[in-house]
């Protein structure tokens, strides 16, 4: 067919190599009635390859709920949207950037950004913020420095000169990642709600356009895992190669991409993402039920000697495939022109129903798009519970610290949960000029000035959680970001997730996968919300071990009025500091416990989602009518931990006693959810006691802030607990990321 | 004896390089229509001692592989000269 | 009064500084593109922060070729008030309408984070509305923000009291003698790393920015009624100070 | 004629190489005792046309004061040889 050099003739055993299993091969066979060209071969290695079809997750995934009153688009499009009143919308998703970031951790945290960036202005949104949630290997461990150093670098690289805000995210250090690290990038948009674009290509005959960067041979196959070592005798040349982000024509690409999306002249439009132009021109036909035909001498291409195979295959960044109205390519092409970008027609919609590239005059694919699509495999893979359990906990062997105090430093200095500022330092949390609260709380929330309301957003996923329990781990990380959330004054109103796990081919993991669904499911249905979009991650696997399962939340609530907000930090000196919500003596799970014994216990914190609700609603309630402005949640690290970030965020001291009941490190440290501080003004202070018991949630009053000390006294007792300074307090929680990256940082050794 | 080693490290040929492509259009811009095109690239310029060109060659070459180039997304070269003081 | 906030491709804080020139301060805004050699009768220019063409070669390295720069270089030369913020500041340095050069942070890692600024002199375009000695609260975020310059152009500006702001905590980024803003000669044209624009919204946070915006009126009106001589004067008085 | 020119920009001196610096700490903490200083500088690789070597360096020359280098900060140099092809 083709007059360009075939570099293997196809058959079975390069079907394997392209990752193809033999009953799939088969029905490709079966499909097209005949043998696949090399390029049609590569066209359906990716878009059946895990991370194009979802063929191992598809039949989880719609357990989840995707739907509700707020729900302006669901998942199925590039992201999600949800209503924020005043006929603007939240355009949002997060999406894992995983192994690339491994192999070169700063050009895959960059590539990781820009992609999910595009993923949110396709949809004619500007993006607004970004957050991003990263997990290494443990602190001290050989390569954490280089690769957190490179990833860092990157996220904020590219994010700062494209000129997005980058207002939170969470970074964790644990054994489970060290030869597979998470990079996962969030992004959020704004948009007119009736100004949404959807990626649905229609019209036969309407010009198909390709848009921004040249094609290169970069990560060719990234998406479906190239195993081919002919490639490599081929020519040196043939290596797929890493991706490079350009921050400078995504900004470029923004900016003319919605001044074209303001006009009436596009049809469709969406991002070339993994599997680059293929995957894109086949998503658009395949949601607009159409055909779609490519001239692939006309892509711009950065090296003359590509092939069409390449051509097809390449994810080089920055790109992006319109449809256009017929006859308005002009107008189209002078707005592209005028930002300095290449804008030409490369195809156009056919009512074929077929996917097809020609290349020097000859047809090299010629596919039905269903068949890359809808008919793309789908399975129900085997699910087995672990056999083994963690041991469950046995106190008496643990004995309470003798100096609490320096109990709590140490926690405070561990790599879990020291001072993020070394990190997001390091991003723009300024430009766009609506960060009411950037980095350093707890969720972020960024203001929308068409609404005069804002948005509240976080990421979220205790991982030793999930690995304890998948199904009560996953609602943790839900509940964790609803109240991360609640504490800003913001109701939530969605989730994007993005589920990062080892091979789906064991039986285990899928166990995780499916209990992690099912926790995700019913966290969201107690709280009334939906996943609108996500991002399945799965073969994060080193040498036949997986990551600790780690479905990341990122949760996006809404504030009325961005003049009601509240923040972390401690308002000043005569506030009262009140518990909403009340723990159990429980330390299983907990930081503590795994820092200063080295044991988690076998189970997470118990959950109990009605309370979690009522606490949150409260205080997001006493936010908005303007009781109080500071709160901040109970979370890793225990209450101890939360009244020490409420003193070191403010400057500020404080002076409480603590309900104890039983061991008083259970009581400082513990981790059960449902609890939130707060701080009223003195005024304020009955009204705060009052709305609590007329909602049913537990209150009470813990003591004032003041002076420069943490003190923590046992209420019954009056022992006093805890005594520390601020610059105590702040020593080693300041420093020791800096350490981390600098390679200095020493772990201490758990005592037991 | 002392070395001077110059270190050249430049992006692969596939690799995409925005900071040349940026480089090649300024100069378009300004008049230089003779330019084809533009690659950048960084140069590490070290002074060392060692005993003799061989040695100095053998462990530049391993700084290049463990630290200076990023054989990922980098080629490197070198050039090695007796320094004169 | 009105502004010109220049949008050179990469810019990011344009639309920023528009708001906060426009619907805080409520003065008039028009947008100059790069490509046009015209600064379109504005009182004031400001060259905005970002990332223009990338800064792939060196900050500021080739906006200072866009035609709008003629414009802007004329608009200097007649007295106009420029402000260069950040990328701005970059850009001024590199199109000589500014001394020195703005290179890499010391600590190597690009930098965003509240800083507090100490008013040097209240003779410029850009703190003729500030007192000597003020200090304010601004956030800077850059990659390149060290201001280095030679031996004898550094006696210079401070001799003449063209140290505008400087880091009143010390430079958090090496800054040859802490300096975070410069002059030129006739203290019309002002570069600065620190964002003015990021500290200007009550509900952002901070407002000491706005200062710094508003000082241009007070030099206006300075220059329109005296004539040049009163900012003149002020500017020969404090430099006699120093 | 077609030709290859590297040009050379390397930090002045008197200007303090924080990054360079920052190579000669990770080569000492790698074991590579035996370097004295470590300088970082770009190297910009141009592929173009010209009548001859004169005319290209010339050419060159201007482009190095107007756009590739800094001479506040930085110094230049250049190389150019004749491309093979
Ligand atoms: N990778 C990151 N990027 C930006 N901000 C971060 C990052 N990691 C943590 N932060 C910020 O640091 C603060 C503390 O993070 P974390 O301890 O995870 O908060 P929480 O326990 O409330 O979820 C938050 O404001 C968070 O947004
Ligand atoms: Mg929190």
């Amino acid at each position: 067919m083709s007059a360009a050099p075939k570099l293997r003739s196809v058959d079975l055993s390069l079907a394997h190599e392209h990752g193809l299993t033999t009953e799939e091969y088969q029905v490709i066979l079966d499909h097209l009635g005949r043998t696949p060209t090399f390029e049609e071969l590569g066209v359906f290695s990716v878009m059946w390859s895990e991370h194009c079809s979802y063929k191992s997750s598809r039949v989880h995934l719609g357990r989840l709920p995707q739907t509700g009153p707020a729900v302006l688009q669901g998942p199925g499009e590039n992201a999600g949207a949800v209503d924020i009143g005043g006929g603007m919308a939240a355009i949002f998703k997060i999406e894992s950037h995983n192994h690339p970031s491994y192999i070169e951790p700063y050009q895959g945290a960059t590539t990781g950004v820009g992609g999910i960036l595009r993923d949110i202005f396709t949809m004619g949104a500007r993006p607004v913020a970004n957050l991003n949630s990263l997990r290494f290997g443990n602190a001290d461990h050989e390569k954490t420095p280089f690769l957190l150093k490179g990833v860092v670098a990157g996220v904020g690289g590219y994010g700062n000169s494209v000129g997005v805000a980058t207002v939170g995210g969470e970074v964790c250090f644990d054994p489970g990642y060290k030869g597979n690290i998470l990079v996962n990038a969030f992004t959020l948009g704004v948009v007119r709600a009736d100004r949404i674009f959807r990626a649905a290509a229609k019209g036969d005959g309407n010009p198909v356009l390709y848009v921004g960067s040249k094609t290169g041979r970069d990560g060719i196959h990234g998406a479906s895992l190239l195993a081919s070592s002919e490639f490599k005798d081929e020519s040196e040349q043939m290596k797929p190669t890493v991706q490079v982000g350009d921050p400078f024509t995504e900004n470029l690409l923004i900016e003319a991409c919605l001044e074209v999306l303001a006009g009436d002249d596009v049809v469709a439009i969406q991002d070339m993402g993994a599997a680059g132009l293929t995957s894109s021109s086949v998503e658009m036909a395949s949601r607009g039920e159409v055909g779609i035909v490519l001239d692939l001498d006309r892509i711009p291409l950065r090296e003359a000697s590509l092939t069409p195979y390449e051509m097809l295959l390449s994810e080089s960044q920055e790109r992006m495939v319109l449809v256009v109205k017929k006859g308005r390519e002009q107008v189209v092409e002078e707005i592209f022109t005028r930002w300095g970008l290449d804008c030409v027609v490369v195809g156009s919609i056919t009512g074929s129903g077929r996917f097809v590239a020609t290349y020097r005059g000859e047809t090299v694919v010629s596919i039905p798009v269903a068949a890359l699509t809808d008919a793309a495999p789908k399975y129900e893979r085997p699910i087995q519970a672990p056999t083994t359990r963690p041991a469950p906990l046995d106190l008496s062997g643990l004995a309470e610290p003798g100096d609490l105090t320096a109990a709590l430093v140490a926690l405070l200095a561990s790599p879990s949960l020291c001072s993020r500022s070394w990190v997001y330092q390091q991003y723009d949390c300024y430009v766009g000029a609506n960060t009411v609260v950037g980095p350093g709380g707890d969720a972020a929330v960024v203001r929308v000035r068409e609404t005069g309301g804002a948005l509240a957003m976080t990421v979220d996923c205790n991982s030793r959680y999930v690995a304890l329990d998948p199904y009560l781990g996953t609602q943790h990380a839900v509940l964790e970001a609803a109240r991360n959330v609640w504490v800003t004054g913001a109701r939530p109103l969605a989730i994007s997730d993005c589920l990062n796990f080892g091979s789906p081919e064991k039986p285990e993991v899928m166990w995780q996968f499916s209990r992690a669904i099912d926790g995700m499911r019913d966290a969201c249905l107690a709280l009334d919300i939906a996943v609108i979009s996500g991002n399945v991650s799965f073969y994060n696997d080193t040498q036949g071990v997986s990551i600790p399962p780690t479905p990341t939340v990122a949760l996006v609530g809404l504030v009325e009025d961005a003049a009601r907000t509240a923040k972390v930090a401690l308002p000043g000196a005569g506030a009262a500091i009140y518990l909403l919500g009340e723990g159990r003596p429980e330390l299983e799970g907990s930081e503590y416990l795994i820092q200063r014994f080295g044991v988690t216990g076998d189970h997470p914190p118990k959950v109990d989602m009605a309370a979690e609700r009522r606490a949150g609603e409260l205080c997001c309630g006493l936010i908005a009518d303007g009781v109080v402005s500071c709160a901040h949640d109970v979370a890793d690290g225990g209450l101890a931990v939360a009244m020490a970030e409420m003193c070191l965020a403010g400057a500020v001291g404080m002076r409480v006693a603590v309900p104890v009941d039983g061991r008083a490190d259970a009581a400082l440290f513990g981790e059960s959810g449902a609890r939130i501080l707060v701080a009223a003004a003195a005024a304020a202070a009955q009204q705060v006691e009052q709305r609590a018991a007329a909602e049913g949630v537990p209150c009470r009053r813990l003591g004032e802030s003041g002076g420069t000390r943490l003190v923590i006294a046992a209420a019954a007792s009056g022992d006093v607990l805890i005594d520390g300074s601020i610059e105590e307090l702040q020593s080693g929680w300041r420093s020791t990321l800096a350490a981390i990256a600098e390679g200095r940082y020493v772990a201490p050794r758990p005592t037991r | 004896m002392n070395f001077q080693v110059r270190v050249f490290v430049t992006p692969k040929p596939s690799i995409l390089d925005p900071q040349g492509k940026a480089v090649a259009n300024s100069l378009h811009s300004l008049g230089y229509d003779e330019v084809v095109e533009a690659r950048l690239g960084k140069l590490i310029e070290l002074r060392l001692g060692g005993a003799d060109r061989e040695a100095v060659s053998a462990r530049v070459d391993e700084m290049c592989r463990r630290l200076l180039a990023n054989q990922i997304i980098e080629d490197y070269r070198f050039e090695i000269e007796e320094a004169r003081s | 009064m009105k502004w010109g906030v220049v949008v050179f491709p990469g810019s990011n804080d344009d639309r920023d500084t528009a708001y906060a020139l426009g619907t805080i301060l409520g003065d008039d805004v028009v947008m100059l593109w790069h490509g046009d050699a015209d600064t379109k009768g504005v009182d004031a220019v400001v060259l905005p922060g970002g990332f223009s063409y990338g800064d792939y070669l060196r900050c500021g390295a080739m906006a200072r070729f866009s035609p709008v720069m003629r414009a802007v270089a004329e608009h200097a030369r007649s007295g106009g008030p420029v402000l260069g913020i950040c990328n701005g500041f970059q850009i001024l340095c590199e199109a000589g309408l500014l001394p020195g050069a703005l290179v890499r942070n010391r600590s190597l890692r690009f930098q965003c984070e509240q800083t507090r600024l100490r008013v040097e002199t209240a003779a410029s375009a850009f703190s003729a509305g500030c007192r000597a000695g003020q200090i304010l609260t601004i956030p800077i975020k850059n990659g390149e923000g060290c201001f280095v310059v030679g031996e004898a152009e550094l006696e210079r500006l401070e001799r003449e009291g063209r140290v505008v702001f400087r880091y009143a905590d010390g430079a958090p980024n090496g800054s040859l003698r802490d300096i975070a803003g410069v002059a030129n000669d006739a203290g019309n044209v002002v570069g600065l790393m620190p964002h003015p624009e990021h500290a200007v919204d009550e509900l952002l946070g901070c407002t000491d920015g706005r200062v710094i915006m508003e000082s241009v009126h007070v030099w206006l009106s300075n220059t329109a009624r005296g004539d040049t001589a009163a900012s003149a004067a002020a500017l020969a008085a404090s430099r006699s100070q120093a």
